[in-house]
């Protein structure tokens, strides 16, 4: 039942890297776009379009003198490395063979678990930081994120489930054929639970108190800077993207062409959005009961109903 | 069986039920040592009648011989053994 | 009294067991082949005119020879009881009033004559009424009748251990001979079993039941001495 | 041939010549004494002789040169025979053992003894009933006098309730004699047996009244407080002989009442000795007197042989077999136990740590626990068994299940006492120690194990004594003298060796188990390395369990499974046992693990129907409406190894508060063995429905909650190396849930899991375990910083996170792999929800583990500490290395056993293994692909991070600020305590201990019947008096009640 | 004949029994077994009564010959001999006891003689 597997070879290397450098620039405006439209919204003017790279580029040329040991390095190393993979073992444009990457190293198994894949990192360069906060705020991360997860994988379960098979390529193969044939409209209620928890895993309101800027001055993040802080923006720049092609890819019928991931990524990523300006700010185990009340049950109901 | 043994059987049993009454109920260990050891002679008589003289023989002389003199001589050493 | 009361009820419960068994039994007309045995094979196999005795010395000798241990036990114990962490005796050294003049002179008339009826009564077990247990208990008797005259007497316990071992001693060495000789232990027949209803018949019967006697007599006799020496308190 | 009469003359003749010698002197009667005991044992032991080896025919011995009936006669046959040798030997050797309250109490003791000893072997030749109420009264009188040998002057007591209740005894004995005669006109037992006394005239109330006085003479419950009083003040080698032969003198009585009675008057004998054996193993939970206790246990023990003795019937001719070897292993154990109280100074059971300090003293109370619990090699655990299998193949289960219960108790409360005697602080002068006692005692030991042998050699298993694997581990028992460095060099090469030698004979699947349980646990063992001196118990109880573990894997039937099974409990037991604060956790694993097996015993007995030699493939036959229950209790039974939840709460304290180099080994290695088990049922039964219910499925929901509950327990920990065990439950969890999948990718990740959770919480336990060696702490609060102090136990910790939250590219990505293409095809999905929960919990205790421990800040009383020793280290980087490896090429481990397991599944499911990478139907996977575009992205950061800070210079510690203030302290700079605060705050409720809150609540409701029950004995002799007669009439009401 | 003197044994064990076990005094206790002891002798020879017989003794008036038919069953006065001997073996154990006990605690009350429990 499956396709061919598409091989390795050489030239997927330079394919790989045009890839994420489309994406990187892609989530660059994009992410710019966001805050001035959430600026917007509170009637506030909001960064230029372009502030990201001048901050990228200032920060990408600091230097800093002190470091905290090479377990602070992992962090942000991790955190791209998750970031850039994630992106990598995902097919990113259907039907292109120059632009499914490295997506035959692994299924939506590897994509489901290299999520963690920087979190984890990220963890572990911020306890090295000497923070106590930072550690604070990595509890209410992994917390609140674990609880996220769950309803995410039950719909990515159900989804497999639906079209029998882990390989993305092929979910995306079966959703072509008309709108209609999305999983959005054939599996609603997986779509319902891995949107909710998408909203948690955007690191914006309601869903925030992980970077807390108001109740902790100096949150996990805050600890880095220079090259450090560079690369984590890469990251920020690069993981959502390459988490909402996932999306795209099992729910929204996946991409043809880049222009149709584009506007896809870009609607998916207001709802965030969208959710982010209306919504205060949860406590961490109000989220998870929140995850566990509202989300998980959907993605039972996904998982039961396939 | 003549009613002269039904009638000495009867008496005796009355005896002996008495003698055991009173051993259960007598006031002084002296007085139930001593019923005992009338039950025992009772019944040694009994044995006769039952046609057994070498039982009757053993119950007087043990039965009610010895183990009475064996109370007594606790009794005595127990400095009167009254109801305590 | 709620225990008086339960122990009335559970001895209802046992009389009505009694009751069941005095209910369900019936008097036997014939003697039962255990006993018809007996009643055949006793005069001529062992010469013994009693029959109970015939049963009790020989054919059920065992049982006599661990009854006579209970006896050996149960003064050996009391002996062994009353000697531990007791002050034992010497207390009595005050003084008692002595006994009438009658029954002494009477008691010193009469025990040579209970021990000889003692000695009577279970030489001619095998023949009359009576036996070895008997016996012991008139010779018994005698040593009571002592103790009465005289609480300061003291028997002497190496004789009393002395009669009392070797009689069990032959006793058991009967019953050996018995193995070695004859049909099996306490088979009386490794003496002849001589003329029914003679005083020396019977075989070993008369011989055992002597011993079981002066066993049994000096028994009793070192159970009463022992409780006689213990402390009045 | 000396004739068994010669036995009673001898004793009575003895005895009576004792009263011929001076009261003073001592030497020579205690010489004839001995002499005298000496002979009548080997005139038994020449008849036992005769029959066991040259196989005579048993003897009538005729009294009086008469034939019975009309003469008493003796009857001397194999069984005869051995308990006569019991009870002699054993009075010889109280003899021996009292030689000085002998020599005090003089020559009228030694005749009352030797009186004692004839009329119990009267007892047994016996074949008159009134012959046999002479005896017994002996024994009576007898024992009233040997009680008062004791210096405790309580017994003066015990002795005059004895006889009050004796009296009682014998008026009910008497009366029934003489309406049985009337009934059958005869005394002889044959004779009585041959006449059907339930059929005549009043014969069946007779034989009531004498049956029950008989049995009253067993102490049966609850008419017993009077031998148990004895117990407690006697004489403790008087309690020996009263325990042991009177026990086994009388219940023989009982059993040639029963032939008399016939099969009508088994059940009553069953009923009577079930109660007994429960009830007093109860009671006996409560008891902090060593004697009484034993007391109790005696007992118990003999209600359990009476409950054999109504099982006659159903046991044809094993009934000796069986009989015998609860007899035997009841006789050897009490006696020694006894013996060995006398040596103890003080009478609390915990006093009983004075005997540590003469280690051979603690193996003799080992020995004695086994064969009193039934353990293997003892003979009790080959009667067990046997009895187990008679009893389910009739179909007599509620009685199995009793007497189950009834050992598990016991085996309870005995460990308990072990336990004391291991951790308790022993008093000073605690021992009173003879060396002519100890020998009495050790004597006993040797009689054990001869006994285990000889059993094992008539069973018809096979003799457990004459495995390799076993006899291996029992080697180290005499080289415990050796230094522990040399002993575990032996340890080691004996494990691979044996693997190497055996290696060609396993299958895919038991190569795999193997390969975990020998080499694994060798690879382990070099951790010992690191103990110094001569680490006395250590290898004797480790090697016990990889013998059971050995033994395990190549079990063909259900007898060796069983005996390998029970090893390794033990074994592992007393491992645990050796942890510095570990003994109420090792109590309870083997309480839960015994419990675990009976119901693998049960559940084995009931497949078996019968069959004698069962073999575990069999197991695929069993027949309706057996077959869902016996898969039942076996899986329950193996999930109590893998510590499934509700049968979970041993696990976390017997894994933590085990030794350093223990917790990897029964961590990584002995949770394995339940899954062993669980394949190997799962193999042969497959699906099973009871009551509608797919039992599969039931064991999914078992799983996935033990999946979740062990992670969300494990986060909230303190403690490292409890966190590490409450992962297990979740690890084994995963791993039960793949095994119910019941589809070829479930069985592939259980595997997975097992040599993935063996590499890595190996690999855990060792680095904690050396962590907490050096920081003198398990509390993760206390630790931090530790990263630059211990580097190597760091990558190792690290390494193992991230190998076992399932982040790919290390190997427990496979599993969760593996997993996910598992549940594609699985049927239930509702449990599968739990497990994705399960998953991201995992994550994060290990998060806190590593940052807890080994990031933050610094304390100052560990600035000065080192990495964790050498020997410790060394395993861990070789399991580095193997997770290294096993994650790139799985397919070393899995291939072989994916296509063995294409068998079991039609072939449907299996992998696809060509080139590099793995695909199954629904996706695929390339471990090497994978690790190579990780590691090239990740290097390539890394290098370019360190490379544009290359002048940086490390942060001194407290050089931050932070909300304007600079901290001075690294507590406060290190958030380390309650971690995950938030998660207990939305899932604490979870959590509660109600399993265990479940567990303590029977213990304790068990505990307190027993307390308040007990005060029934209230100790006054009239009182049990009263008891005895209401026995009487419930028995009669229960029995007799309506009958003619 | 038989039939009272078994009903005697009866009542005579019963009653034994109840004194034995409600009187608190031990020495009471143990001269009602004694009492209860008589009536199990009594019981047991009255089961080998038999009608019109004689006792098991051969004479001249019952010769070998007819001994079959004109003796009792001898065999529970036998066993009712070992009995009344084996009685009085625990009677006097008992009584030295008793008066053991008494020396050591000052009473005769068994319901006192209660370390031992539980």
């Amino acid at each position: 039942m499956m396709e061919a597997l598409v091989e390795f070879n050489w030239m997927r290397i330079p394919w790989a890297l045009l890839t994420v450098f489309i994406v990187f620039n892609y989530g660059f405006l994009m992410t710019a776009l966001i805050q001035k439209i959430a600026a917007r919204v509170g009637r506030r003017h909001g960064i230029p379009i372009w502030q990201n790279y001048i901050d990228l580029i200032k920060n990408y040329a600091l230097r800093t003198s002190i470091t905290h040991g090479v377990m602070f390095y992992l962090g942000p190393v991790f955190r791209l490395s998750g970031g850039v993979g994630l992106l990598l073992f995902v097919p990113t444009i259907y039907g292109s063979d120059m632009f499914s990457n490295f997506s035959f190293a692994g299924d939506l198994i590897l994509a489901l678990y290299f999520v963690f894949f920087g979190t984890l990192g990220m963890a572990l360069g911020a306890a090295e930081s000497g923070h106590p906060y930072s550690a604070i705020g990595i509890t209410r991360g992994l917390s609140q994120m674990t609880a996220a997860e769950l309803p995410f994988a039950l719909a990515v379960f159900a989804v497999a489930l639906q079209y029998q098979t882990l390989s993305i390529t092929d979910i995306v193969a079966a959703q072509q054929g008309g709108v209609l044939n999305w999983t959005l409209f054939t599996n609603p209620f997986a779509v319902a639970a891995a949107m909710m928890s998408f909203l948690g895993s955007m690191m914006r309101p309601p869903f925030d108190v992980v970077l807390a800027p108001q109740e902790i001055p100096i949150g996990p993040p805050t600890e880095y800077h220079s090259s450090f802080l560079a690369m984590m923006q890469t990251n920020r720049a690069l993981f959502p993207i390459a988490k909402i092609v996932v999306y795209m890819n099992l729910f929204f019928g996946g991409a043809a062409s880049w222009p149709v991931l584009f506007l896809k990524v870009f609607l998916i990523y207001m709802v965030s959005a969208f959710v982010g300006v209306v919504f205060p700010r949860f406590r961490v185990e109000q989220s998870i009961r929140w995850f566990l009340i509202w989300a998980v049950p959907l993605g039972i109901l996904a998982v039961v109903l396939v | 069986m003549s009613m002269v043994l039904i009638a000495i059987a009867t008496l005796l049993t009355i005896a002996m039920i008495g003698a055991a009454w009173v051993t259960i109920r007598a006031k002084k260990v002296a007085t139930a040592m001593l019923a005992a050891g009338l039950v025992s002679l009772f019944a040694s008589v009994m044995f006769l009648f039952l046609a057994a003289p070498d039982v009757a023989m053993t119950e007087a002389a043990i039965g009610s011989g010895l183990t009475t003199f064996l109370f007594f001589f606790v009794l005595g050493r127990v400095r009167g053994g009254s109801d305590d | 009294m709620i225990r008086n009361f339960a122990v009335f009820l559970l001895l209802l419960g046992l009389g009505a067991i009694f009751l069941h068994l005095l209910d369900g039994y019936v008097p036997a007309s014939e003697l039962n082949q255990t006993a018809r045995y007996y009643a055949e094979h006793t005069a001529q196999d062992l010469g013994a005119a009693n029959i109970v005795t015939a049963i009790i010395v020989t054919y059920r000798g065992l049982d006599t020879l661990g009854e006579v241990t209970v006896l050996f036990l149960a003064s050996t114990i009391i002996g062994m009881v009353l000697a531990q962490g007791s002050k034992r005796q010497r207390a009595l050294q005050r003084k008692l009033p002595a006994s009438g003049e009658l029954l002494t002179t009477g008691s010193r008339l009469l025990v040579p004559l209970i021990l000889l009826f003692g000695a009577y009564v279970f030489v001619n077990g095998h023949l009359t009424p009576g036996g070895g247990f008997q016996g012991g208990a008139i010779i018994a008797s005698a040593a009571l009748l002592v103790l009465l005259t005289d609480p300061l007497k003291r028997f002497s316990h190496k004789l009393i251990a002395l009669v009392e071992s070797i009689s069990g001693l032959v006793f058991v060495g009967v019953g050996v001979l018995g193995m070695l000789l004859a049909g099996g232990f306490l088979d009386n027949r490794i003496l002849p079993t001589g003329e029914f209803g003679a005083l020396f018949s019977a075989g070993a019967i008369p011989l055992i039941y002597s011993f079981v006697g002066l066993k049994v007599g000096a028994e009793f006799t070192s159970m009463l001495t022992n409780l006689a020496e213990t402390e009045k308190s | 041939m000396v004739s068994p009469m010669y036995i009673i003359a001898a004793g009575l003749g003895g005895a009576f010549l004792l009263g011929l010698l001076p009261n003073k002197w001592r030497t020579i009667p205690y010489a004839i004494t001995l002499a005298i005991l000496g002979i009548m044992a080997w005139i038994a032991g020449s008849w036992l002789y005769a029959f066991a080896v040259q196989g005579a025919a048993s003897v009538e011995i005729f009294t009086a040169g008469t034939q019975p009936p009309f003469a008493i006669n003796f009857r001397v046959g194999l069984a005869e025979a051995s308990l006569a040798l019991l009870t002699t030997l054993v009075g010889l050797h109280s003899a021996l053992y009292m030689k000085d309250t002998l020599f005090k109490q003089g020559r009228q003791a030694m005749a009352v003894l030797l009186i004692f000893i004839m009329a119990l072997c009267g007892v047994i030749f016996t074949r008159d009933v009134f012959n046999l109420f002479v005896f017994m009264e002996l024994v009576v009188i007898a024992t009233a006098g040997l009680v008062l040998l004791s210096a405790d002057r309580r017994a003066l007591g015990a002795g005059i309730k004895y006889l009050i209740v004796s009296q009682l005894v014998s008026i009910l004995l008497l009366v029934g004699i003489i309406f049985l005669y009337h009934a059958t006109g005869t005394l002889n037992i044959d004779d009585m047996a041959a006449a059907q006394v339930n059929l005549l005239q009043g014969g069946a109330m007779a034989f009531f009244l004498l049956f029950v006085a008989v049995l009253a003479e067993l102490k049966p419950f609850p008419a017993n407080g009077w031998g148990l009083d004895i117990y407690e003040s006697a004489h403790p080698a008087f309690s020996a002989i009263f325990s042991t032969a009177t026990g086994g003198a009388t219940i023989y009585a009982a059993d040639k009442m029963l032939q008399i009675g016939g099969a009508e008057w088994l059940p009553a004998a069953t009923a009577i000795g079930i109660v007994t054996f429960v009830a007093a193993n109860i009671f006996a939970l409560v008891q902090n007197n060593d004697r009484r206790l034993l007391g109790y246990s005696s007992v118990a023990q003999i209600g359990l042989l009476l409950t054999v003795a109504g099982q006659r019937d159903i046991l044809g001719d094993a009934y000796y077999y069986v009989a015998g070897g609860i007899l035997l292993a009841h006789a050897v154990s009490k006696a020694g136990l006894f013996w060995l109280s006398g040596l103890v100074a003080q009478r609390e059971l915990t006093d009983w740590a004075a005997l540590r300090s003469q280690p051979v003293l603690v193996f003799a109370f080992a020995t004695f626990l086994a064969l009193l619990v039934g353990l293997p090699p003892f003979p009790g655990f080959y009667a067990k068994w046997d009895l187990a299998h008679h009893l389910a193949a009739e179909g007599r289960l509620w009685l199995l299940g009793l007497i189950l219960f009834g050992a598990l108790v016991e085996a309870a409360y005995l460990f308990r006492w072990f336990g004391y005697v291991i951790k308790r602080e022993a008093r000073e002068n605690g021992l009173a120690w003879q060396s002519v006692k100890a020998d009495v005692a050790f004597s006993a030991v040797i009689v054990a194990w001869l006994l285990a042998y000889l059993w094992g050699h008539l069973s018809g298993h096979g003799n457990l004594l004459h495995a390799v694997p076993l006899l291996f581990a029992l080697l180290f028992l005499p080289l415990d003298w050796l230094p522990a460095k040399l002993k575990n060099v032996l340890a080691i090469s004996g494990l691979l060796y044996w693997f190497y030698l055996n290696y060609p004979s396993y299958d895919p699947l038991q190569l795999i188990f193997a390969a975990v349980m020998l080499p694994g646990g060798a690879l382990i063992l070099l951790a010992s390395f690191q103990t110094q001196k001569r680490r006395v118990g250590f290898y004797p109880a480790a090697m016990l369990m990889f013998a059971g573990l050995a033994m395990l894997i190549v079990a063909k039937s259900s007898f060796d499974f069983f005996a390998a099974w029970e090893l390794l409990t033990v074994g592992s037991y007393f491992l645990i046992l050796r942890g510095k604060h570990s003994e109420p956790h090792a109590l309870s694993y083997l309480v839960f693990s015994l419990g675990g097996a009976f119901l693998i015993l049960a559940g084995f007995a009931i497949a078996a129907q019968g069959a004698p030699d069962f073999k575990l493939a069999a197991l695929a036959q069993v027949a309706q409406p057996y077959a869902p229950w016996v898969f039942a209790m076996l899986a329950i039974g193996f999930m109590t190894k893998t510590a499934a939840v509700g049968v979970h709460i041993w696990l976390p304290g017997a894994h933590a508060e085990a030794e350093t180099d223990v917790s990897p080994m029964v961590s990584g290695i002995l949770l394995k063995a339940g899954l062993f088990g669980l394949f190997m049922l799962l193999i042969t039964m497959g699906k099973q429905q009871l009551y509608g219910v797919e039992l599969t499925y039931v064991m999914l929901w078992i799983g996935a909650i033990s999946a979740l509950i062990g992670n969300l327990m494990a986060i909230f920990q303190e403690d490292a190396k409890r966190l590490l065990a409450y992962s297990s439950i979740g690890q084994m969890g995963y791993a039960v849930f793949g095994l119910a999948l019941m589809n070829h990718l479930g069985w592939l990740m259980a595997l997975m899991f097992v040599i993935n959770h063996y590499i890595y919480k190996s690999m855990l336990f060792l680095s904690v375990g050396g962590i907490a060696k050096r920081t003198g702490t398990r509390l993760m609060y206390r630790m931090g910083g530790l990263i630059t102090l211990m580097p190597l136990s760091f990558i190792a910790v690290m390494i193992g996170i991230i190998a076992m939250s399932g982040v790919p590219p290390l190997s427990g990505f496979g599993g969760r792999w593996i997993f996910y293409n598992a549940i594609m095809t699985a049927e239930y999905r509702l449990p599968m929800v739990i497990v994705f929960l399960a998953g991201p919990i995992a994550f994060l205790y290990l998060f806190r583990l590593i940052h807890t421990i080994f990031l933050g800040q610094l304390k100052d009383e560990m600035r000065k500490i080192k990495e964790a020793p050498f020997w410790i280290v060394l395993p861990q980087m070789i399991f580095v290395v193997a997770l290294m490896v096993f994650a790139l090429v799985p397919g070393l481990a899995l291939r072989k056993v994916d296509l063995y397991m294409t068998q079991f599944f039609a072939g449907n499911g299996h992998l696809n293994w060509e080139g590099l990478t793995i695909s199954s139907d629904f996706g695929y996977w390339n471990p090497v692909a994978i690790m190579v575009i990780i590691g090239v992205i990740f290097m390539t950061l890394f290098l370019w991070l360190l490379f544009v800070n290359r002048k940086a210079q490390p942060v001194k510690q407290f050089n931050i600020v932070f909300s304007g203030e600079r901290p001075f302290r690294p507590e406060t700079t290190h958030f380390a305590w309650n971690f995950f605060a938030p998660y207990r705050k939305a899932l604490g409720f979870l959590t509660q201990p109600l399993v265990t809150i479940f567990w303590e609540t029977v213990s304790e409701l068990l505990h307190s019947a027993a307390d308040i029950l007990r005060r029934f004995y209230t100790g006054n002799g009239q009182t049990y008096a009263i008891h005895l007669l209401g026995f009487v009439i419930i028995v009669y009401m229960l029995w007799m009640g309506g009958k003619p | 004949m038989d039939w009272i003197a078994m009903a005697t044994g009866f009542i005579l064990i019963l009653m034994g029994l109840y004194g034995a076990l409600t009187e608190r005094n031990i020495l009471r206790i143990i001269v009602s077994f004694t009492v209860a002891n008589t009536g199990v002798n009594l019981v047991l020879v009255a089961v080998g009564y038999m009608h019109g017989r004689t006792a098991p003794i051969l004479d001249k008036t019952v010769p070998v010959a007819e001994a079959v038919a004109r003796i009792i069953d001898p065999v529970p006065q036998a066993l009712v001999l070992t009995a009344i001997v084996i009685g009085l073996g625990v009677t006097a154990m008992m009584l030295t006891y008793a008066y053991k006990l008494y020396e050591e605690k000052g009473t005769l009350d068994v319901s006192k003689c209660r370390d031992l429990k539980w």
